[in-house]
């Protein structure tokens, strides 16, 4: 089994583990964080096919893709978290009362 | 050389060592500030010594030197840190106007 | 002996991931975060991205998780149970109720162990594509830098970068549109600690030339534009805490120019080019080292200044009075 | 592909409207929507200039950075690209004149909300990057944007619902866009490409590309509300600004569904079975029925308008079963192809003219009554006479009555599912224009009779009703050209194309 193999199996089962957490969790910030671990899923699957098609260094372009991922993706959750913040500033609430 | 390795080898084990008392402390000690005590003072022991162990280990003088400012970081960084908790604790444990402790 | 560290820090990973989303407490859950964040960081050096590496570390576990632990002082403030259980105990639900919640989450929960076989079967087949990396060796003397990823990020795939710097923007935008109308705040309640601030005052001259350092070293090898700039944008944040606001004592017009330059920059420099024929964001391979430094030095000012001030908002979110209700 | 003329407008038409949207951050509120309205209309102009280039010269390029793909980005824009940019360009000028009357006016009360100018222009740069990119991992970044700047503009009224909803929305576009961006990694992972025009020739069947096809699919439906990821639209489409409303309908879902459409009919041609399509043409018609069953039983206007959305969403889900062939059936046999595609473009088009008529209008209503319950809207027409008949025309537009755009759409799809032999499909659309007929019918009755007592009442500006009925004749209007258009979205090597599904049961190449 190689290095990138482990990885790549362990980005499967982040990547399900934040999916089930987005729909499963129920305070606001524990669904913020489940989409940053989803994230963390998907961006370790890039990095994981860089190291597999390593010539004398690993693929740079998934490299330059994650980083450009991870920032969006913390854009987007910090964007969530101070909408969660407002909610809970005007209503009291820390989940959606109505949620499946 | 063989002299060499072996300190390098008791330096980790030593840091290992306060590493491991460290994290027990912290997972034993009854209340905050002896955790706080276990977590600053035994773990940047270790620290310590396995970064001195590296430092012997690594040839270059260069890389020996930001294996030492690491330290030195971390040092400033938990004390620091351990300072504020410690006084953000000790403020909470002394209600002022009879308000409860949160 | 290598693939035992791996497997030990793949389960590490999943199972901080998991504990994070299950801990009981909210606290335990943002802390349980840090530690994923920084097990992820020594997956990526394990596969070898250093650059990854940084960033993970300084923005996903950093920059994010002191917005986590800055959103615990406002959910939930002395009472840490989950809302659930605290319900739960409030007003006891009937076994109806209970029985009808548990259908459907156990349906969810194998719905999503299947999708799990699935996607295990689907990443463990993925073929061999080969990647681009001979294409980067080879194109790699023409864009003017020596750090592959540098040349990617900043050269080959620009375009996207300077998307990403418009996100990072964007992101500060949709705060304030979030937040009420107003496009400054004046700075909160400063550390009143001494011993607090002195440590930030020494430690900001050290993290300022440490980013430096990362921004040139970028060109050739891992750093660059946002490592730089997550580091720079520590000591805004440290800054702030400590009671120096930096960016609310500017003048407006400073401050948004700070903000917007690295994004404007880009993309001014790019419509130059284009008016002298070429394609958006090609530079002349002669200038091209040097004019990615400058468009990254910049980026990196803007993106400092975009994180110190996303902080600062959302930091100051708590003491904000209730904005008065507008009929749509 | 690198041997198409090369144009700069692709550049300009994402550079612009951010180059625009950070200059505005310069100026005080006022500033920034004067500064905003003139780079909407500068960016509006732009985009029908760059669709007269693309029907004089085909299909342009623009090689980013000057490196080719795989390495580089590039940006190509064909007909189908050029159509869907012009309709953003038409649609985007009436609703950014409207919002300029419809701020000012509440410019006193609520400071004239000016973070709108320049998020919406992100919004416009992210459209016109999404229409355009060709390339995997571009798409994402362009959602981003896409889906940031359109939360941003949902909770700018800062009401309480809205920020909630907006929370819903923005946390159902996070998970789509990493769902989207987990098959991207796979599909880089086996082909080492990310350029849409290289997967095609490259992207080989199997567990990995079936997977992949899955979470984009996944993604997109949850970006695009697409039946049973419907949730999050209703609630915030219903509390936003009317002006925000009509973009969020009328054009932010248009492009999930575009990107859709070109993933399944460009790139995954391999992996896709016929009854993929099937389920996708279900989703669409749950949709179609629950959606307009939904917005029949609201009573607010606002609700009523978002949950015709979905329903609306569904009939652009149900071409997808027309376009993929089943085995053994050949292209050049299947006349039912080019209906199917006519459908979906102009569906796309008559519902953004449609509704984005229809929200402006409930902004209307909202702001002369204060609020827009439907039991309001009694005796209207004799007050609001033309906003009464935007209403009306975007209405019989929706149901889908002739000479409507609306209209023409349904036909097509009909005849694509008669051409096809998929009958089962027809119910559905019959069904769910006569629900949407109940609707509308019940809204012009109420708007029609007379008012048992006066409600107080403000005057609006001219202005505002003038955009709505022009936005409503728009979706009349496009039917004119049609042949004409037709002819030109031909053109492009998408439209009019079908798939040859693989043999169901999975004979999966190199398994």
């Amino acid at each position: 089994m190689e290095t990138y193999q482990i990885y790549i199996l362990t980005s499967a089962v982040l990547f399900v583990i934040g999916m089930g957490g987005v729909f499963m969790a129920r305070h606001f910030i524990k669904k913020i964080i489940a989409t940053i671990i989803m994230g963390g899923g998907v961006f370790l699957c890039f990095v994981s096919f860089a190291q597999r098609d390593a010539l004398t260094f690993a693929d740079p372009v998934p490299h330059a893709l994650v980083i450009t991922g991870i920032v969006v993706a913390v854009a987007s959750a910090a964007f969530a978290l101070a909408l969660a913040r407002r909610i809970y500033q005007l209503t009291g609430e820390e989940s959606f009362t109505n949620d499946k | 050389m063989m002299i060499k390795e072996v300190i390098t080898v008791i330096l980790l084990l030593v840091g290992c060592f306060f590493f491991l008392a460290g994290t027990l402390g912290v997972l034993r000690f009854p209340d905050l500030f002896s955790r706080l005590h276990a977590l600053t003072k035994a773990d940047n022991l270790g620290l310590g010594f396995i970064a001195a162990g590296m430092a012997l280990h690594i040839a270059s003088p260069w890389a020996a030197l930001k294996i030492i400012s690491i330290w030195l970081f971390t040092l400033l960084a938990s004390s620091t840190t351990c300072y504020l908790i410690a006084r953000f604790q000790k403020e909470q444990d002394q209600p002022k106007n009879g308000k409860e402790p949160g | 002996m290598s693939v035992l560290i791996d497997l030990l820090l793949a389960i590490l990973t999943v199972y901080l991931a998991l504990q994070c989303l299950l801990a009981q407490r909210l606290s335990q859950s943002v802390f349980l975060f840090f530690a994923f964040g920084l097990a992820l960081a020594l997956a990526w050096v394990r596969l070898g991205a250093v650059d990854v590496a940084i960033t993970e570390a300084a923005i996903a576990a950093g920059f994010m998780g002191v917005l986590f632990l800055d959103a615990l002082r406002d959910f939930s403030p002395a009472v840490s149970e989950n809302q659930e259980d605290l319900k739960a105990v409030q007003n006891p639900p009937s076994k109806n109720a209970t029985k009808s919640l548990l259908l459907p989450r156990l349906a969810l929960g194998l719905g999503l162990g299947l999708f799990l076989l699935i996607a295990l079967e689907a990443v463990w087949k993925t073929p061999d594509g080969g990647g681009l990396t001979a294409a980067a060796v080879a194109l790699l003397p023409e864009s003017g830098v020596e750090h592959p990823v540098t040349a990617v990020l900043l050269n080959f795939r620009a375009y996207d970068t300077w998307l990403e710097i418009g996100v990072i923007l964007l992101g500060l935008l949709a705060i304030y549109a979030a937040g009420g109308i107003n496009l400054y705040r004046k700075p909160g309640v400063a550390a009143k600690d001494p011993l607090l601030r002195q440590v930030i005052l020494f430690s900001t001259p050290v993290l300022f030339l440490f980013g430096a350092f990362l921004l040139y070293f970028g060109k050739t090898g891992p750093g660059g534009a946002f490592q730089a700039a997550v580091l720079w944008g520590a000591i805004g944040i440290m800054l702030h805490l400590g009671g120096w606001p930096v960016f609310a004592v500017l003048p407006r017009w400073l401050g948004q120019l700070i903000l917007t330059l690295g994004l404007g920059f880009f993309l001014v420099l790019g419509f130059l080019f284009m008016a002298r024929g070429d394609a958006l964001f090609e530079y002349p391979p002669a200038y091209a080292g040097i004019l990615i430094l400058i468009v990254e030095t910049l980026a990196a000012i803007s993106i400092a200044a975009a994180l110190t001030t996303i902080y600062a908002n959302i930091n100051q979110m708590q003491e904000e009075p209730k904005q008065n209700e507008s009929t749509t | 592909m690198t041997d198409l003329p090369t144009s700069p407008f692709p550049a300009l038409l994402v550079g612009l409207p951010i180059l625009v949207a950070t200059l505005s951050l310069f100026f005080r509120p006022r500033g920034k929507a004067v500064v905003g309205l003139m780079g909407c209309l500068l960016t509006g102009g732009l985009g029908l200039i760059a669709l007269v280039e693309v029907m004089q010269q085909g299909t342009v390029i623009h090689i980013l950075g000057g490196w080719d793909p795989p390495l580089g980005i590039l940006l190509r824009m064909d007909s189908l690209a050029a159509v869907f940019i012009g309709m953003t360009a038409v649609v985007g000028v009436f609703i950014s004149l409207y919002a300029w009357w419809f701020f000012r006016a509440r410019e006193a009360t609520n400071g004239g909300f000016p973070l709108f100018w320049p998020l919406w222009l992100f919004l416009w740069a992210g459209l016109n990057g999404l229409f355009l990119s060709n390339d995997l991992f571009n798409l994402f970044v362009t959602i981003e944007v896409i889906g940031m700047s359109a939360v941003a503009l949902a909770v700018l009224s800062g009401k309480t619902a809205a920020q909630i909803a907006g929370l819903r929305y923005l946390l159902a576009a996070i998970t789509g866009s990493m769902a989207y961006l987990f098959g991207v990694a796979l599909i880089y992972g086996s082909t080492g490409t990310l350029d849409l025009g290289l997967l095609r020739q490259v992207l080989e069947p199997g567990a990995t590309t079936t997977f992949a096809l899955l979470v984009i699919t996944l993604g997109l439906m949850i970006k695009m509300a697409g039946f049973p990821f419907h949730f999050w639209l209703p609630p915030a489409h219903s509390s936003a600004l009317a002006p925000v409303s009509a973009l969020l309908s009328a054009l932010v879902v248009k492009g999930a569904f575009y990107i859709l459409l070109r993933l399944w009919m460009e790139v995954f041609g391999v992996s896709i079975t016929f009854s993929a399509g099937q389920l996708i043409g279900l989703a669409g018609a749950i949709a179609v029925i629950w959606g307009s069953w939904q917005a029949f039983m609201q009573t607010s206007l606002k609700l009523i308008v978002a949950h015709s959305s979905v329903a609306q969403l569904g009939y652009l889900l149900m071409i997808f079963p027309l376009l993929i062939l089943a085995p053994g059936v050949a292209a050049g046999s299947a006349d039912w192809l080019s209906p199917a595609w006519t459908a979906g473009v102009y569906q796309v088009m008559a519902h953004a003219f449609a509704k984005a008529s229809f929200f402006l209008s409930a902004g209307i209503i909202i702001m002369a009554l204060g609020h827009d319950h439907k039991g309001s809207l009694r005796d209207l027409a004799s007050r609001m006479p033309m906003t009464v008949m935007a209403i009306g025309i975007a209405g019989v537009s929706l149901i889908g009555l002739p000479p409507s755009g609306g209209f023409f759409a349904k036909w097509m799809l009909l005849k694509g599912i008669f051409l096809s032999g998929q009958w089962w499909w027809a119910p559905v659309v019959l069904a769910g224009s006569f629900l949407t007929a109940g609707y509308v019918f019940m809204l012009l009755r109420l708007a029609f009779a007379t008012a048992r007592e006066k409600e107080p009442f403000r005057p609006v500006p001219k202005g505002l009703e003038v955009c709505a009925l022009l936005l409503a004749l728009g979706s009349f209007l496009i039917v004119l050209p049609a042949e004409y258009l037709i002819q030109f979205l031909e053109s492009s090597e998408a439209f009019g194309s079908g798939i040859q599904s693989i043999m169901e049961g999975g004979t999966y190449g190199n398994d």
